[in-house]
């Protein structure tokens, strides 16, 4: 019941919901002023989104080379591997749960498939499907330790974080291993100007919103993190949905591999480092509560677009590199207060 | 004590569903059942009553498959069944609603009802038919809320009726309620008696719990009475009341509210007679407009109302839980800030909340760690908590209050529902506050303890403090006040002397202004004493304070 | 960096440089250098970080071709993945130098580089040549799967290999880092307490392993470190670093701007610029100390 | 009723505990057989203790080298670090937050201390106040965040990770400075074989341990973590007293900085990285709950101690590089799951 409270559980906080809600309608100096009524709910009903707008909108003053269709290609192409993490961390982060170990997944299912490809000489499509599975077997180990051994879910993925990355050093040797060419075309464009990462991740993003909106696992997922005991006392099985959960989560994470080590045609063992808080901030950017039972597929997108934009814009304009770092921890707080701060009453 | 005069319904119309032999169930320090036989009779409503803590949910628990009997065993229709989980219970037609709400707040309530049997269409949920098949069971309740709203939005007395309507979607054999009254409101109430009535006469068999004794007689057919989690007999639900209070708590209670009025001039206040509490002019758009009233010392003053009228609201604005627009909160003629509660409480003000779980406990911690909440920064000296004056004091409000528990230190969510109200109201006596404001104070107690917390009610009052009590239990704001408050709408509707006030007159009050237009959360009636079969709205006329229930 | 939006409104020539990380003093000179150099020349240059991070690198390089740079410096991540991002940049004519590590997949007009395995032989050498061909050691190893933990870890083998008389009592990663230097060293003189040389794969672990060793360092036990940071060159001077394989990363970063600068003006460089790695001891640490 | 239960009453934590307790009995092999019946009682009541022991056995049967007072020394003083933030971390994951910013806010703290010791050449008495006061800062900051912006502290904190950094970066130009020699002594050993981070470590973990149990404070942070709601409505002080929960998490980070840091004498901007999660780790390990409301300084430090036996047995044993990681994540999974599967009924 602990969640209950945290995710505005008590009729009080409910209270505050709905008056924010009005606020916001109200108050004129919101954002979005002056803006097309359609667009302007939008915005003022989605928080992360109009940080977007705002970011790309000061990007655009900013710098000259921001907005155009190649440059906005490029920061699709750089969001695409994080998204696809985050869309898989979302599963995760509706359920009450967290995934720390998605980067270390995404290198290890990478190896696989070069290793597959390259060392044991198999057909490619076959080494696909190893990458793939290893990273649903990944997954689906993180499950039963949380679902079975009742391992807390940041204990379980901490510790696939190492023993995956492990993994992934001792079957490369520690070398980078080359991608079998056939695969290169996955980091390349279609028709000479949609990057196929950016396609991915769309797909993957679509994917995420019909499993998250409309299928049972994905109702289920809400109702775990909303409320674990009532989802079993209405007959969800809590242990199996939770194997489903980061199962997925570990495909995903073999998806974003792949794509990753198609970019660079090899797969590095030390590839994704770090790359799993980059996509919980993605997840939580986007509306998403670690308490649970809330978040989107689509907001989780545009918390990814948020940080490619962000580290894009930097490069742009040329921020020293030590100040980068300044900037993006702060930029990134702004972002999400932007937000709150609407909703505060 | 066996079986009464009326005959229990019996024979093929009623053949048996349900019946347990010898359960028993012990937590660590606590034997919560020991050797319970009961059992249950299609077309009958079976009543288990019992004091805070005797065993009932945990016993309800086990039929619908939530813990495993350590003893004893189940059968269904005469066949010995293992009931493991929900799905179990499901399988075997059994439904069942907690005394603990299992909602999901985020989701929407077509979805909460129909949480884990979603309808489909190729494998994806077909929220259409849903929502439209929720719409209509909520019709069937009378909650006119819309499907698509999300249950945190909904108040206390709402999310009880969607957690009713979700049983009803299982069509099962047996339905389980557990305090299913315990949040509602008079005609919620009377909806739910023709609902129960509707499935009795299809042969459903219904196990009911209440601690309303009056509502025994005006749906019950047969009563098992629980104590220390032994079954102490079993009898026919128009068993007078007294005869029930003695079985259930080994004694008889003469005196339902023992109010006596406390001195109202004392030196707990300031300047002579001066109002502990002056509230005026408080409004907050949409909530509640232009209340005002006084509390004064060694009173107790009733706040009556239609379930959100805004007793809640405007309790939490005086205590700071929640800001307001306009008005003001003086408290000794000294202004209080806004949204302010340590200020509040500096003052010398309390709210006992009426949302337990939500608002009052720290389910995994300690009775004492919660029990000594209110008091902590006062038990601090040089940042130091004085530990072992904490817990004395924790120690002697739980035995006061009889909070029925294996240890100070066990973890509040383990206690019964009963005696974790306890805890919440305890907190709030150890504070000793000039003025406590109690919402919903007995929500799930049983007679004998509220007895015991309307004496502590005296006490307060007596040393010249204060309490403002909201409460939906009519008899109850009749009997503990002396001057009653009638809310409507978000405004005061006027003020009725206890001792002179019958139950009529607060309904009066309380619906006069009632528009076509006003919103839905604000046509239910509040609870009566009498909630007998019949017209909720036409209570037994001569409710006097300091009567019994009945 | 000035952040300037106007592309080409100044006349000073633009310059882009990718460099791998700079949670790394070594790294550190070499931006340096390179802004020293860029400075000289009045040309403006962006210096980007990956930390570490090759699919990072390869966003920055992107950036860099819509930011329509003149020339491209790289300081690979990794030098395979490198590849795409240069050919990526070659399709955009901007002409790219590869600095510190080569790129393998792709033509660069230009690497200048010092030979990381060529390092790690030299540092095995001078470390026999200290022990006189004979004696256990601990190899500190770097961040596991980096090219310069690869290739100097492949240098150092094959140069010990000549000399039988050295044994390698252990091998531990310790992540580049000196604390973890630190730790890890003292671990390992737990159970290797008679070994009479280190060989760490940059010089803040050799640093780490320094202080595990205390007084014995630099005496009973021989340390060998790589890269020449400042603190590196001191602990050669006061002796308690024995030797310490300069790379020089300023002088790194220096030629690679100037090459750079040769390509965006559109005259020809030379294949491959060797910027010597030199065996640093306490005869010449003089001439490298600034 | 009460009485009659009360003899056979015992502290509700204590159930786990004595239904351990009745395991350990009827389960051979249980943890602690043979073993005096307090000690066994105390193993059976902290998972975490006990898996530390198997862990000392274990690796004492497979090193001769582990079990000497020098090497369990070394230990401690490889643990200290972690454990100083980790004892910081405990203060926020019981108030039901999380912290990530403590191993950049070490670091800048640190950096802190050596640069205005050394280029601004101030005395180092002021040097060391400043270093406090800026992980100080950093924690309030936080603080601010989340408790006035409403930030989710994972976002707050994550912001911070990255903007230390890169402050530790920009104040010492990317370069380690050196730390004054007076601050060495921390580093050093007392009477020749106290190593001094171990002392720290003790006296911080028992401040820990005081604010946790006995102030005004201490008892407001499970408050505030059991649920929120609640502990404002009881009169706490919710949004202040996060201040001096972030606060206090900051201040002990740089008491860890200047530790680590001393044991070096030198600051480095890039050092402790990614002890977050290490500090993390060792507070969920030692038996809190990143719900929040649970959480103890002395499992807290076991947590710590675990993690620092594993690394300095993995050297000892000197595991491959590319399995160590491997292990490292397998082993951390075994001891949680010790504790787990004790517990389960
Ligand atoms: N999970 C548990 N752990 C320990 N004790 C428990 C647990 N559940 C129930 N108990 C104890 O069992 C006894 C019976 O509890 P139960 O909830 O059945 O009482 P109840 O009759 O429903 O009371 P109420 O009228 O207050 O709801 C109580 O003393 C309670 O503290
Ligand atoms: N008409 C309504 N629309 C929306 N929410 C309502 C409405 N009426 C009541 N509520 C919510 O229900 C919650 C609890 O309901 P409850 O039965 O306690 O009545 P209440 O709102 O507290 O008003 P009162 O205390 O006067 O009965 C309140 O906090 C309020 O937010
Ligand atoms: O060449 C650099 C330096 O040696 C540094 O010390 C570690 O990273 C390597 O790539
Ligand atoms: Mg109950
Ligand atoms: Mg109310």
């Amino acid at each position: 019941m602990a969640t209950e409270t945290q995710s505005s559980g008590g009729p009080g906080q409910g209270h505050q919901g709905r008056q924010g809600h009005r606020l916001g309608k109200q108050r004129p100096g919101g954002p979005g002023q002056g803006l097309p009524p359609v667009l302007r709910r939008v915005l003022l009903d989605n928080g992360a989104l109009s940080a977007l707008v705002v970011m790309i909108v000061v990007m655009t003053l900013l710098s000259g080379d921001f907005l155009s269709t190649q440059n906005l290609l490029n920061v699709g192409v750089q969001a695409a591997v994080t998204a696809i993490l985050a869309f898989g961390v979302t599963y995760v982060i509706v359920s009450g749960g967290i995934d720390l170990s998605v980067g270390s997944v995404a290198a290890f299912s990478a190896i696989m498939l070069a290793w597959t490809a390259t060392d044991q000489s198999m057909p490619v499509w076959l080494a696909v499907v190893i990458s793939l599975a290893t990273g649903v077997a990944c997954g689906l180990l993180n499950g039963v330790l949380i679902a079975y051994g009742k391992l807390p879910p940041f204990i379980a993925t901490l510790a696939m974080l190492s023993a995956a990355r492990g993994l992934a050093l001792v079957t490369s040797q520690g070398t980078p291993l080359a991608f079998p060419d056939a695969m290169a075309s996955v980091g390349e464009t279609l028709g000479g100007w949609l990057p196929v990462p950016v396609l991915v991740m769309l797909v993957m993003g679509g994917i995420a919103a019909l499993v998250l909106a409309r299928t049972y696992s994905g109702r289920a997922m809400y109702a775990i993190g909303g409320n674990e005991e009532a989802a079993r006392l209405s007959g969800i099985r809590v242990r199996r949905q939770k194997l489903v959960i980061y199962g997925l989560s570990g495909a995903f994470a073999a998806v974003a591999g792949i794509v990753l080590a198609s970019r660079l045609v090899s797969a590095q063992p030390q590839a994704a480092m770090g790359y799993e808080l980059d996509a919980i901030a993605a997840v939580v950017i986007g509306g998403a509560s670690l308490s649970g039972g809330v978040g989107k597929a689509s907001g989780t997108l545009i918390g990814a677009l948020i940080l490619a934009v962000l580290r894009n814009g930097l490069n742009l304009l040329d921020v020293s590199a030590f100040w980068q770092q300044v900037v993006i921890g702060a930029v990134i707080a702004l972002a999400v207060l932007l937000d709150t701060l609407r909703r505060r009453t | 004590m066996t079986s009464h005069d009326r005959p229990p319904p019996g024979g093929d119309r009623h053949p048996e569903l349900l019946r347990t032999e010898g359960i028993r169930k012990t937590f660590p320090g606590v034997v919560a059942l020991d050797g319970v036989d009961f059992d249950l009779r299609a077309g009958e409503v079976h009543v288990l009553l019992g004091e805070n803590g005797a065993g009932k949910s945990t016993l309800i628990k086990i039929l619908s498959g939530m813990y495993q009997p350590d003893a004893g065993r189940v059968l269904r229709e005469g066949a010995p069944v293992r009931v493991h989980g929900a799905e179990d219970a499901e399988r075997l037609g059994i439904a069942t609603i907690h005394q603990e709400f299992n909602l999901v707040p985020h989701l929407t309530v077509a979805e909460n009802i129909y949480l884990g049997r979603q309808p489909r269409r190729f494998g994806l949920i077909d929220r259409k038919r849903m929502e439209a098949d929720a719409a209509e069971l909520l019709r069937r309740v009378g909650v006119n809320v819309p499907p698509g709203t999300p249950v945190r939005e909904l108040g206390i007395a709402r999310r009880q009726m969607v957690e009713i309507a979700k049983a009803l979607s299982l069509r099962a054999r047996v339905l389980i309620m557990d305090e299913p009254t315990a949040a509602l409101t008079a005609d919620e109430v009377e909806r739910l008696f023709e609902i129960v009535r509707g499935l009795r006469a299809d042969g459903v068999g219904v196990v009911f719990i209440t601690h309303h004794l009056e509502e025994i007689a005006a749906l019950g057919d047969r009563v098992t009475v629980l104590r220390d989690g032994r079954s102490v007999g079993q009898v026919a639900a128009d068993t007078p009341r007294d005869d029930l209070v003695r079985l259930m708590v080994g004694r008889s209670i003469e005196q339902q509210y023992p109010r006596v009025t406390g001195t109202v001039t004392s030196a707990a206040t300031g300047a002579q007679g001066a109002p502990l509490l002056r509230v005026s002019g408080l409004s907050r758009a949409g909530t509640f407009d232009g209340v005002g009233f006084e509390v004064r010392a060694g009173e107790v003053v009733g706040l009556a109302g239609l379930v959100g009228s805004g007793r809640t609201e405007v309790a939490r604005a005086v205590f700071g839980a929640d800001g307001y627009d306009s008005g003001t909160v003086e408290v000794l003629g000294r202004k209080l800030p806004r949204g302010d509660v340590s200020a509040a409480m500096a003052a010398g003000i309390g709210l006992v909340p009426e949302d337990r779980k939500g608002q009052g406990l720290l389910l995994d911690a300690s009775v004492q760690e919660n029990l000594g909440l209110v008091t902590l920064r006062g038990a601090t000296r040089g940042g130091l908590v004085d530990v072992s004056g904490q817990r004395r004091a924790a120690t002697g409000i739980a035995e006061r209050l009889g909070v029925r528990m294996a240890s100070i230190d066990q973890h509040v969510r383990t206690l019964s529902g009963g005696n974790q109200q306890k805890v919440v109201i305890g907190k709030w006596l150890l504070g000793r506050s000039k003025l406590l404001i109690l919402d919903e104070p007995t929500r799930g107690i049983d007679v004998g303890a509220k007895v015991e917390i309307y004496e502590l009610v005296n006490e307060l009052t007596a040393s010249g403090h204060a309490v403002l009590m909201i409460s939906s239990d009519l008899p109850e704001v009749l009997g503990m006040s002396d001057r009653v408050l009638v809310m409507s709408q978000g405004r005061i509707a006027g003020e009725l002397t206890a001792d002179r006030a019958t139950q009529d007159d607060v309904m009066r009050l309380a619906v006069g202004t009632a528009t076509p237009g006003a919103p839905p959360g604000q046509r239910h009636g509040p609870r009566r004493g009498a909630s007998a079969p019949g017209n909720p709205h036409a209570p037994g006329k001569t409710e006097r304070k300091g009567s019994r229930g009945h | 960096g000035s952040g300037s939006a106007d592309s080409g409104g100044k006349e000073s020539v633009k310059l882009g440089l990718a460099i791998s990380t700079l949670n790394n003093p070594f790294f550190v000179e070499m931006k340096k250098g390179a802004e020293s150099e860029a400075k000289a020349e009045g040309a403006q240059l962006n210096v980007q970080d990956a930390q570490d991070d090759a699919s990072q690198q390869a966003n920055q390089v992107q950036n860099f071709t819509s930011q329509n740079v003149k020339s491209i410096i790289i300081n690979p991540v990794d030098s395979d993945a490198a590849g795409p991002s240069v050919k990526a940049a070659g399709n955009a004519d901007i002409p790219v130098v590869a600095a510190d590590r080569g790129v393998n997949g792709a033509k660069v007009k230009t690497t200048v580089a010092s030979d990381n395995v060529e390092g790690g032989k030299l540092a095995a050498k001078a470390l026999a040549e200290q022990l006189d061909g004979k004696g256990s050691i601990l190899v500190l190893r770097g961040i596991s799967g980096t090219s310069a933990s690869r290739e100097r870890g492949k240098g150092f083998e094959e140069g010990i290999k000549k000399y039988p008389g050295i044994k390698i009592a252990a091998k531990q990663p310790a992540n580049f880092d000196r604390a973890k230097g630190l730790d890890v060293t003292t671990n390992l003189l737990q159970s290797n307490p008679d070994i009479t040389g280190v060989f760490a794969e940059n010089d803040e672990m050799a640093l780490g392993a320094i202080k595990a060793l205390g007084s014995r360092a630099g005496k009973s036990v021989k340390v060998v470190g790589f890269d020449g940071t400042p603190d590196g060159l001191k602990a050669v001077e006061k002796g308690t670093m024995t030797v310490t394989v300069a790379q020089q990363p300023d002088e790194l970063g220096k030629m690679a701007v100037r090459n750079a600068l040769r390509l965006a003006k559109g005259d020809s460089v030379d294949e491959v610029i060797k910027v010597p790695v030199k065996v640093v001891d306490e005869k010449n640490v003089d001439q490298f100390s600034s």
